[in-house]
């Protein structure tokens, strides 16, 4: 395991215990996994949480700032939080105007989100989930609601968090969130895998010479094992899976993240926003506030997801709202 | 045999002593369709609920036990598992001792709070299966018949499953690909019944 | 190779194209591999030119930007770019107040960089150069001069940067970058080798459990190569090399980067940083605006280095002063 | 025998020729002592040599030569080979033809600049030597001499510094490491004299 860390069980706290000493102007943990925005609620403002396992950064702890969320509870590596801590984030997260929890749509996850929001509602702390659904091969679009939540999350946590910042009700945030999330489109590709520090070995293994499309960010399996093929053509197959499963009319308006799963170089990401960006062009849909780099990884994986997400005017005006934390700044 | 929190204690160390040593099992089977953490989940789920110390009342003993998984194992199936005692606790509670004839009835309310929990269906290739089945197995039976039951009932399922895909959870992505390979929470719950004594 | 590519021969320039093209209120490419602040030069201000390799994102090309550089002249995969090219920038970044060559000491850049300072002589461009030495294990103090340059050229771009967008001339921008220079001390360590496309095979090869000590952003060799330490165990190895190259006392205040090399994730860094931070409190160091992340790479090496930078008070509000680019906000 | 732009033109694409062949044994080298990169920088720069169309001036021809490895190899070694041939152009200025006694005098202006360029200094182990002591072997010899006296003396630099630590450039850091192994750059300054014919 090529990993640097002291214990494998101490590898997640360290981490928080490392990012909040060292960003104090954006991170606090006023209990154990749980991250609340330095300045804590903020009073009549609604409350966006998120929560899932370690490993991903920037996602989730790393969105907690101005203009993004107000908490989140994290758990060990690819492991969902506790429903304690997600109560806990949510009741951080509260000024007064209830709270939205906003995350991926994975099983443990979920369960232990919905325990939490029961906790609360013996509080009398109002709450309404959105999930993020966003991965497109790991479900037919008929099911679609059973689709695992990827990288789309940036864009749902960015415009969210934007609207609850202009003091709307809970209500409209959560009806601001659930349309991001609906407009976001992922899929992934996967080269080499991670190592889950308390697993202490690879996720999954792939020959030398082959890349798995479709792949999700814990290694979850994709629709083809292949042989490596070239970036546009890997591109090429990314963008027509999610084109097919959200088509686009000329004059259409996107946002498009090319996102690193953790090892795939900047200049990779860029050979592909390239062609991504020509694939856009032919087809005469714009490209607003594209993003490139790593934004929802996997540690050390090899690969990288491509998000799309469809903006009418309202979606476009809250991504472009100011925004910030560590790792982004709008 | 009349089960107080001491039975419950002792069962819950053996269960975690045999799921210490089926862990790589586990995550070697959740590895297959999954994230492969199921190992972890499980073993350390037991290991906390049996050092706890149990209060007396059964029922409050069941909540300590589903606490326990609530603190260290929040993947799905030590969610559904804290689910299951926190509705046995329910059902047991103010009691200071169980009849064995009581069981089937506190594991239908764990199965009916754990399906709820996961919006999950019987079929669809999950440890409900197996609750279902050991359910069906046991009830009316005289106790001292019943782990033997169980026993068999667990490890059938996994082999009645393990030729139908997986519906749900992480699995659920392998499709057709899941055909053939045991659904790690029904083989858990195989080892977990295996391990009671 | 577990590259996300075409033509290993595209590499560069198709990345140059997506780059530009995902953001084009930062960068333009006016000619081949030489990139230019989206405005152009600023006239009346020092110009800012840096060059080197390819390979390092956001090195070089990534800190154009307002507060930071005016060009940069880019070469395939870790070479350097070439006499031409260099010469191109400083024309680019010349806004009548001449032109600072800031960058990396390493022989081929230096040759090059020196003929495209020559031929700027005769269109009567004046230009200075101040060289970026701050690897504390390739060359013992004595032979300071001849050391690596490596991440600390992100202290320095950023800090001469903030000093020509005061205005301020030639000398005294120069001055002023020197001092940075002078001040950083980085040291790396690697756990595994990236491949440049060109060569199709690993820099160098590493035990599966072994890690190399001093380790330059090629692939040169360190110091030692020993077995997998702990992440306390390297940091500490790390901070004492910079530690016993230059002492720090009770009260000096000091920036850290904390720096991936490309694959290690966000999450070991912050392990590490935790306790760097730890061993500077231990001797009454204070941290100012740490750095935490990929801020100088090698595409997809894995491994780490740390870079400090003792400030005074010049330097600290250089370091403090806004700045923009597509991979860093001030 | 008297040297004009076509013979030039007919070594070069000998040694482009040579240089492909061996660029894997010089990226080796230099891959045990430095980046890796030389056989490419070699190969490269010589290839854009030979696919340049030259004048039929000397002095132009070498300078063509010179913008050809400035174009396509900028690391150390080409940068290097680019200003030894800006130096030879410099030194040939306005001749049609040279005669072979010129050229040591060529390869001293060469050499001159290349240190002035690299500061280096002889005994760095480094091009330097071998330009060195190919100077030295076939300065005062009859022309059909000096091809062989310059291919031993490209050989021999390299055996004799072989036992010598590397004190310049990327193979500096590898200190008395470097004792044992060819410089890169002397090794390929003999793969290039051997290619001459
Ligand atoms: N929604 C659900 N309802 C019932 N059982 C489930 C559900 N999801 C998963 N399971 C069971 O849990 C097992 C996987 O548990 P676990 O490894 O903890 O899941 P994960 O790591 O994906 O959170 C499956 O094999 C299945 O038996
Ligand atoms: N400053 C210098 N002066 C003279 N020769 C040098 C110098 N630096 C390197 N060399 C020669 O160039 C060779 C390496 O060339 P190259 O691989 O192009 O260098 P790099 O890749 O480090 O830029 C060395 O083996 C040495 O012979
Ligand atoms: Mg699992
Ligand atoms: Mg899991
Ligand atoms: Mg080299
Ligand atoms: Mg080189």
């Amino acid at each position: 395991m090529k990993k640097i860390l002291n214990r494998a069980a101490d590898y997640v706290d360290e981490m928080l215990e490392g990012l909040c000493a060292a960003h104090p102007e954006f991170y606090s943990q006023p209990e154990r996994r749980v991250i609340v925005r330095a300045g804590g609620a903020v009073q009549g403002k609604v409350g966006i949480v998120t929560g899932g396992g370690s490993g991903h950064l920037p996602i989730f702890t790393g969105y907690v700032g101005p203009g993004l969320l107000d908490a989140a509870a994290i758990g060990d590596v690819f492991a969902s939080p506790s429903a304690e801590q997600m109560a806990a984030a949510m009741r951080y997260a509260n000024g007064g105007a209830g709270v939205l929890r906003l995350y991926g749509n994975y099983g443990g996850d979920v369960m232990n989100f919905d325990m939490a929001g029961e906790m609360l509602e013996f509080e009398d702390i109002r709450s309404t989930t959105v999930l993020l659904a966003d991965d497109v091969v790991s479900a037919p679009r008929e099911e679609a609601s059973k689709r695992r939540g990827v990288a789309g999350m940036v864009y749902a946590f960015k415009i969210a968090g934007a609207c609850a910042d202009r003091m709307a009700d809970l209500d409209e945030v959560t009806r601001v969130a659930q349309k991001a999330a609906d407009a976001c489109r992922s899929v992934g590709m996967a080269l080499s895998p991670c190592t889950v520090p308390q697993a202490g070995k690879p996720t999954f293994t792939l020959g030398e010479d082959e890349m798995e499309m479709g792949m999700g960010i814990h290694g979850e399996p994709g629709i083809r094992r292949e042989k490596l093929k070239t970036a546009d053509e890997i591109t090429d197959e990314m963008i027509d899976l999610l084109l097919a499963d959200r088509p686009l009319n000329r004059g259409d308006r996107v946002s498009i993240l090319v996102n690193s799963l953790g090892a795939t170089p900047h200049e990779e990401l860029y050979i592909m926003f390239r062609r991504a960006r020509k694939r856009l062009a032919d087809i005469g849909v714009e490209i607003v506030m594209p993003l490139v780099g790593r934004y929802a990884t996997s540690m050390e994986m090899t690969g990288a997801t491509i998000t799309m997400i469809a903006l009418d005017e309202e979606l476009e005006r809250f991504l472009k709202a100011p925004a910030a934390c560590a790792f982004w700044q709008v | 045999m009349s089960i107080d929190s001491a039975v419950i204690a002792a069962a819950i160390s053996r269960v975690a002593q045999a799921t210490a040593e089926c862990a790589e099992e586990l995550n070697t089977a959740d590895g297959a369709l999954g994230d492969g953490d199921l190992g972890i989940t499980v073993s350390r789920g037991f290991a906390e609920a049996a050092a706890a110390t149990l209060p007396p009342n059964v029922g409050l003993a069941l909540l300590e036990c589903a606490k326990a998984f609530q603190r260290v194992s929040s993947s799905s199936y030590g969610t559904l598992v804290a689910t299951g005692f926190m509705a046995a606790a329910k059902a047991a509670k103010g009691r200071e001792t169980l009849e064995a004839a009581e069981i089937p009835g506190l594991l239908e309310a764990a199965l009916e709070a754990m399906m709820a929990r996961g919006k999950g269906s019987l079929g669809d290739k999950t440890v409900l299966d197996s609750l279902d089945t050991v359910i069906g197995a046991i009830k009316g039976r005289p106790a001292e018949e019943m782990l033997d039951a169980a026993k068999a009932a667990a490890a059938e399922t996994v082999e009645t499953f393990r030729g139908l895909p997986n519906r749900l959870g992480r699995a659920r992505m392998f499709g057709d690909g899941s055909i053939g390979l045991p659904d790690p929470g029904q083989l858990a719950f195989q080892r977990i019944v295996e391990g009671l004594g």
